[in-house]
């Protein structure tokens, strides 16, 4: 008995002779052949009271390096927001943190309802009338969309922008790979995706064009000169799909609006913790022809017996546990719990709020921008529109000017290439900005990035050692 | 009221309803009566409250200069503001709390959903997990500053290997069916390194949706294999069906019919005789934890599910975390990163430096997945041990035992005979059919009643190969008490539909809406709030 | 249903009552039907749950020595241990998460109780309050391990001082009632100090028990003053009354009737003239802040209730806490400690090292006050800043005048007449004495029927002066659409008692118990659980 | 309108319409005179979004030295326990978090059974039938017991040990000057109260006889012969009351089987946090003849009218707001969401757990007691039995020892005579030990408390400077 099960001696004894064996060993020897059965115990640690795991996990989290003890502006796909309070208290309840997926729905009402929110926040945000309930996370859901396309309109083809976040490529092509899709990679041109090319690559064999926004550089792509292009070669089969982060859509178009057909993206922005890059969720919304192509739960609308106004799982004929291999997605358990926490983040921030959030992020951003880029030094990368996030160019070894600025509390940001391993992102540094990163901040990585970049200029040999271990 | 009803437990969905909390005995109401205090409450969403110009959010100050427009062109701008509510901070706590208590929870009361382990979510994991340590970690953030996440991590992947008993580990699956993916796709790039294009892949007609559903996202195709007498898999079916096209086999053991299969050594041999591999769906190691590794079985290939054995609780359907470990053939393949530990005690997260990874099928998504979750499992991991993990395996194995003899003793099993065997693993199917004949009633108004009686109901209709399937797990975590009370509740159901089957054919008549039109709610799906 | 019912809300104490959460307007049940899932559960406690050998607490090694038997004789050993539960650790979450939802709560719904401000509560200052460098700091750390601890408590005081109009400010009473205690010990310690052994207090007949009571505790005599025709002091009353052997007048302004006392100057003036004190029971300071200061009044002592008007959580029953801010006469015999600062800017515990506190009448309880009550109330001040101060006591003031309005234009005041004047501050008291009369039904009924309604009913039978009182406080944080439903509901209950009075007389019939039997209870009183 | 307010200036019109008034200043001049209303704004700070006060309470925290920043052998009242995170996740419930005193037992029954619960643990503990359901802390509940024995035998003296806490001896100070009482204290012998003296003291004048178990010392004192010598000189009507502490009750003998009439003490070591010193609870415990003297709430059992068990506040006519003048305390907000954490830990223990816990608690006491009396310049302040916290004598200034172990990460305790201002506790230090000070922490301190006192004996002139700042 441990302090989680009930099952006293007296139980045991009694359970045993009800079940009409001598012993517990008697039911497992009774199914499982010996040959399988493993005769020792498991080489793990033993078990330790309550008080002493926390202790052990309190010392592992002593040797991370927080955005408490940082003043961070890494970004790239995750961003240091502040995660208002009620949302831990609402995500921290019984009633939305323990149960199941709601197959009952009588007795899940919570749970559907804030699923139908969910949906209708999502559909508002991204101006596309289908989402649904949530997906894993963002690169994973741009390969659930291409999935859609592939089942839509069965061609052959990816055309993806090089602005996509790396892990979003990668992703894409461990999952193409499985469904034999081929993936055609168009470039960027002064940070955006180069519309001649783009143009070009898309023809009839083009199932779904695929484009970040923001991209990955930080830059605000032509999202209707993107989509059109697609369609105009592709016609209107291909899918166009948009990589969003939902927090910038109170400021920039939604992609409804801008011709996309699937707008997908990583919704940690949206009231979820950083928690080392999950658990988050990824959001999927569509125009309606897709509606029965969607992977993952959607919640409807409908009335019980009574007449009462009420919610269930819909449409699950798509789905996994009904259609098995005709299904238009494997997926199952998804992100209930963090959509919650995105929804409520969205109803918190409200209709005024995300427009001013967008706002302060954007002028914040410009900011750092024209700011960072006036030292000596440092150029920024493209000169694109940015919103929450911009790429330099360091004239100095982004590894070492790193590591001078985190040892004196400020990380600057991400190192671009180590991210994309492109030899043109050399130098490149990707600055993230939040409502959390404050002037005083942007100016003190103003003043220890050029004292850093100098340094680095000045000796670059000595750079080494200079820093502390 | 009949005699059967005094002894037994009710309850609200919205409320407590462990057996011990009883000492009223009325029977649930047999008929819609005066609507509940949950009834008279109808659906109102969040977009239906607050008014113009109410917030919660409070913006903080620019401090910097104001966006120039030019930075900016009204092209890429968004014209109208997105209609989300306007609403205060109040609004928003009660809106949230109210609808919670709108739902059944773990926490609330028993939950023997059939292959989802709905085991008791400590407390302590959530607090871990919320230190800023953790929580406030960003997913970049450089390896000298994230020794402690990666060395969780490394900690982690060792205990899975060892439950496992297969080497090398991934722990970047968002969820189980994530984790067949990979598994899917490793076999794959298994055998096209080898130069072999195989296509097909086995799946036991027992098997859990996202199995076959993974194989065609793989671009690979399902052959079905036959279940035999005992509920395992049928053998001259597999020698059959298993040829050079094969890429893999995929099987749960105990399979979901709470069987572990005897034949699982025959099985392996047969599988890699042809050279496939052997995939193990980890969703029901809950049965065998300490006791059979899938590893030791011969598998090639294992997903866990960490909110489902490993107490990640399940937030209403997520988050999950479905890590996969691997033999050592496979090992070249496996999705990275991962963590490895450098000669100097050090970890990093490894893209493939070494043999594992190597030839890696790439990554799944994106940074090193759902670490939040490897807190939690990992906390568990190391409060239970190597005998606590066997013991929680053990108990779970005997409350389905127990409860499995209770309804025998009840008489439930004439109506409700088990598919197959005679004891069970850590799980049991029910067939509902003889129910259905002699009683009028189906597993679905079984299942409705039982939310009268405060239960969630179990699995049903799944697996697909029992008639009227009813699938219960109770999991380790419950006490004697309660599997008593839902034994006897069982029972109650069928006696009282002896009397009269409309009973439970109009159920449920307690929960916060009743039987709701599924078929309506499809036809013309209505799945976002219409806004003026 | 008759059609006044459809135009409002209903629900269950245990859910989600706002308004905006209605769709359905069934009326609530007249009379008992089969009880309600809540109702089929009867209290069973944790005592009577578990079983011999169970246990959630998991004991570190013994990593020392056993204590030698001689260590501990067994004179003062206990024999038996103590008969607490023997339980799981699943089992207790289910045992506290299900009677959790036998309460109602603020979280759920609308909260009107008079004088006791239950205003939104939110959930920053529990996350703030939980950060170890709030919730694991030792009381006696260090001053220079907690400068940021005696920072808070410093601009804590400051806050309030400004705030009350008084300059010295203690923050150890621990709640309302204690800082009570502490002002009439300082106005006899003021008193004593000057040779003057005056023994009687003045409290108006509006008073709550508390003052009276803690005027008893401190050893002094109470004078009642009685209640003039507008809900002020009789001021005649008060100029018989003070005279030299008067300590101190308490009062309220606004006072428990929702009035303010126009008069004020005048009363400080006469009881001045006899010199004695003013004392402010600051529990409705929630109508003034930033609009009317007690300091300026010219009270000499002021207490504050932080779990009122500065959204410390109830907690059921507490914690509160009860800081008292004095004019400079009355400094000298400050409770200590208190935090001071020193010229180089560093903060420390006082205990009367210059002239506040230097005659200190001593301490009120252990260590410094209820700190992790500072955390929040700091939070809210530094949250709402002046201006929000200010703005929440108007919507406090406006929330309830407007319900005032609105039950007079639904003609409820017809039969619930407002026992004073014609506007109100932030509370109202309506006299049910007419209700009684034309419908035969009791605030009392008039309360539990509310219940059915789903609304916490406001407090009855307070102030006593007021005959069948019913006193109301909406709260700064309640929508509009709150007050017009809890208005309609009030409006219906009386409709309902006009055509049939037993159904409020009976009520209420949707709550988890129904009336209980208070005069058993004292007259057999059982206290405890009985155990074998 | 902030954001916890929400009358938008629509709904502030129309409700100034229904009242009849032109604006929300006319209500206030129609009812507060011109003289007394505030002219100006409060001299506050502006209000500010959440995320800068969190951040400001944040780095308020971060200025405190916790017990999670060093090894701390503080105590001396309030102890570093291990708070189980369910007792965390019980007390953040709305439905315990917010609601009033449970003045509306219908819809209160939640809280009234964990009042119920918790007396009925208490009165286990305790060994005494009657318990309230918590008055505010440890020594303001002695005060509480003296004004009980005030009442019930209307004698003129409290007869106390020196080995109260002294914040007891203060708080009780200042109560009895209120409602007129003597207070005679009598000395320590060897560490315990001094048998002879305290038996000289009693006599008919004796209202209350008071102490502490264990004292404040630590030592564990003889309860029954303390409580027969009151009895004996004082006769049954002499209330004999002892402050204790409730944690060690699982190893130490129950008051109520030593002849004590009340048991009161702090209960902070039941689940409560440190939180600086508050809010926690006050338990107090009595035989039955007390039960209508009782002060604060009482939960009583009762059935409703269809017969279901349930509970109410019950003997309300000894409180104040039904007795006013006339009542038996002016208590009225108590401590119930810190007594539910501590009935929920009381579960979590167990009866078997407290036991275990009591006897590590000893046995490291114990431990820790013979490793640093064999310090050179460290010997123990008394010989007495202690369970879970011991005074020594340092033959060094304790000020400076205690800067230089702080210094090195442990908190050594308490400065003995800082507390109780006592000449003879001059070099004086408490230690007290919990179940979170492991074996390797008591050898610690001992290593380091063994250097600063030779430090501090081999030149206390260069000892100031000697400690970094
Ligand atoms: C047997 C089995 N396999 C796979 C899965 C899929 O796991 P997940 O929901 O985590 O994707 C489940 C979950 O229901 C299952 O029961
Ligand atoms: C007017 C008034 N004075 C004093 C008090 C006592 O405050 P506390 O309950 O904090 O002791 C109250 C609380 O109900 C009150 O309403």
């Amino acid at each position: 008995m441990s302090r989680y099960t009930s099952i006293t001696p007296e139980d045991l004894e009694a359970m045993l002779a009800a079940i009409g064996v001598s012993s517990l060993q008697e039911i497992f020897e009774r199914q499982i052949p010996e040959s399988v059965r493993l005769g020792r115990g498991l080489d793990l640690p033993a078990g330790k009271p309550e008080q002493e795991v926390y202790e052990h996990l309190r010392e592992l989290a002593a040797r991370n390096r927080s955005a408490e003890e940082e003043v961070s502006f890494l970004g790239a796909g995750f961003y240091d927001h502040y995660v208002p309070a009620l949302i831990d208290m609402l995500m921290e309840r019984s009633e939305f943190l323990t149960p199941y997926t709601p197959y009952q729905p009588e007795i899940s009402q919570g749970g559907l309802q804030v699923m139908f929110e969910y949906q209708t926040a999502i559909s508002e945000l991204t101006g596309l009338p289908v989402s649904n309930a949530s997906t894993y996370e963002g690169p994973s859901a741009v390969a659930a969309a291409g999935y859609l396309a592939k089942l839509h309109n069965g061609r052959p083809r990816f055309v993806i922008s090089a602005g996509l976040h790396p892990h979003t490529i990668q992703t894409l092509r461990t999952y193409a790979h499985g469904y034999d899709m081929e993936l055609v990679e168009v470039p960027l041109r002064g940070g955006v995706t180069d519309p001649d090319a783009w143009a070009e690559a898309m023809d009839e064999r083009t199932s779904a064009a695929i484009f970040g926004q923001p991209n990955f550089y930080g830059a605000v792509e032509d999202a209707e000169a993107l989509s059109s292009a697609a369609h105009a070669a592709g016609g209107e089969a291909t899918v166009v799909v948009a990589q969003v982060d939902p927090l910038t859509l109170g400021l920039l178009r939604a992609p409804g609006e801008c011709g996309v057909d699937v707008a997908v993206g990583e919704g940690q922005s949206l009231g979820n913790r950083l928690d080392f890059g999950g658990p988050s969720f990824g959001l999927f919304a569509a125009r309606e022809e897709y509606l029965r192509r969607m992977p993952g739960r959607i919640a409807g609308e409908t009335l019980d017996v009574d007449g009462r106004r009420g919610f269930v799982l819909t449409l699950q004929t798509r789905e996994q546990h009904i259609r098995r291999e005709k299904a238009t997605s494997n997926i199952c358990t998804a992100q209930a719990l963090n959509a919650l926490g995105g929804v409520v983040y969205l109803a918190w921030l409200g209709r005024r709020g995300i427009v001013e959030l967008g706002e302060l992020m954007a002028a914040r951003t410009h900011y750092a921008r024209e700011t960072l880029a006036a030292l000596p030094g440092v150029e920024t990368l493209h000169a694109q529109p940015v919103v929450r996030e911009f790429a330099l160019r360091l004239d100095a070894d982004v590894a070492a000017v790193r590591r001078r600025c985190i040892a004196a509390g400020v990380n600057p940001g991400a190192d671009l290439r180590a991210l994309t391993g492109r030899e043109e992102d050399r130098g490149g540094l990707l600055v993230a900005i939040t409502e959390r990163r404050s002037r005083a901040e942007i100016d003190r990585l103003a003043g220890l990035l050029g004292e850093a970049v100098a340094a680095e200029q000045g000796g670059r040999a000595r750079s080494e050692e200079a820093v502390p271990a | 009221m009949s005699p059967i009803d005094e002894n037994h437990l009710h309850a609200d969905p919205g409320i407590e309803v462990h057996p011990e909390q009883h000492d009223h005995h009325h029977a649930p109401p047999r008929q819609a009566g005066a609507p509940t205090p949950l009834q008279r409450q109808g659906a109102v969403t969040i977009f239906q409250k607050g008014a113009p110009g109410r917030r919660a959010f409070v913006c903080p100050e620019l401090d910097v200069p104001a966006l120039p427009a030019e930075a900016l062109p009204a092209r890429l701008r968004r014209a109208e503001p997105p209609r989300l509510p306007e609403i205060s901070e109040p609004e928003i706590v009660r809106h949230y709390v109210g609808i919670s208590k709108r739902n059944f929870d773990l926490d609330s009361g028993f939950y023997p959903l059939g292959s989802c382990t709905m085991k008791h979510n400590p407390r302590l994991h959530e607090r871990a997990a919320a230190l800023p340590g953790h929580s406030r970690l960003h997913p970049l953030q450089d390896s000298d500053g994230s020794q402690g996440a990666l060395e969780l991590m490394w900690n982690l992947q060792e205990a899975l290997a060892e439950i496992s008993g297969l080497p090398h580990v991934s722990l970047q699956p968002s969820a189980g069916s994530h984790g067949e993916l990979a598994g899917v796709l490793l076999s794959r790039a298994y055998h096209e390194d080898r130069g072999e294009d195989r296509r097909k892949v086995l799946t036991p007609d027992t098997a859990h949706g996202t199995n076959p559903a993974t194989v065609t996202m793989a671009g690979l195709q399902v052959v079905k294999l036959a279940t035999n007498a005992d509920g395992g898999i049928d053998l001259d079916d597999l020698r059959a069906k298993a040829d050079e096209d094969v890429a893999c086999l995929m099987l749960t053991n105990p399979n979901t019919l709470g069987v572990f299969d005897p034949n699982i050594a025959e099985i392996a041999d047969i599988v890699h005789g042809v050279g496939a591999t052997l995939y193990y769906d980890g969703a029901n190691l809950n049965a065998v934890m300490g006791l059979s590794r899938p590893g030791d079985m011969g598998f090639d290939i294992v997903h866990f599910n960490l909110h489902k054995s490993f107490t990640q609780p399940h937030g209403g359907g997520g988050p999950g975390s479905g890590p996969i470990a691997v033999s050592e053939r496979i090992a070249p393949y496996l999705p990275v990163p991962f963590v490895s530990r450098h000669e100097d005690g050090s970890f990093e997260l490894d893209e493939g430096r070494g043999t594992v990874g190597s030839k890696t099928i790439g990554r799944l998504r994106g940074f090193q997945g759902n670490y939040g979750c490897f807190v939690r499992s990992y906390a568990y991991i190391r409060s239970l041990g190597a005998d606590g993990l066997r013991d929680a395996s053990e108990t779970a194995v005997l409350n389905a035992n127990y409860l499995l003899a209770r309804l025998r003793e009840l008489g439930a099993l004439e109506q409700l005979p088990l598919a197959y065997g005679d004891l069970c693993m850590h799980e049991f199917v029910l067939s509902g059919g003889p129910m259905k004949r002699a009683l009028q009633i189906k597993t679905l108004d079984l299942a409705k009643r039982l939310l009268d009686f405060g239960f969630h109901p179990p699995t049903v209709y799944f697996p697909l190969l029992v008639d009227e399937a009813l699938m219960v797990e109770p999991t380790e975590t419950e006490t004697k008490e309660t599997l008593d009370a839902f034994a006897e509740a069982i029972a109650a159901i069928l006696a009282e539909a002896a009397e009269d089957p409309q009973i439970a054919q109009d159920a449920p008549y307690t929960t916060p809406v009743r039987r709701l039109d599924e078929v309506a709610a499809a036809k013309r799906p209505v799945i976002r709030e219409a806004l003026a």
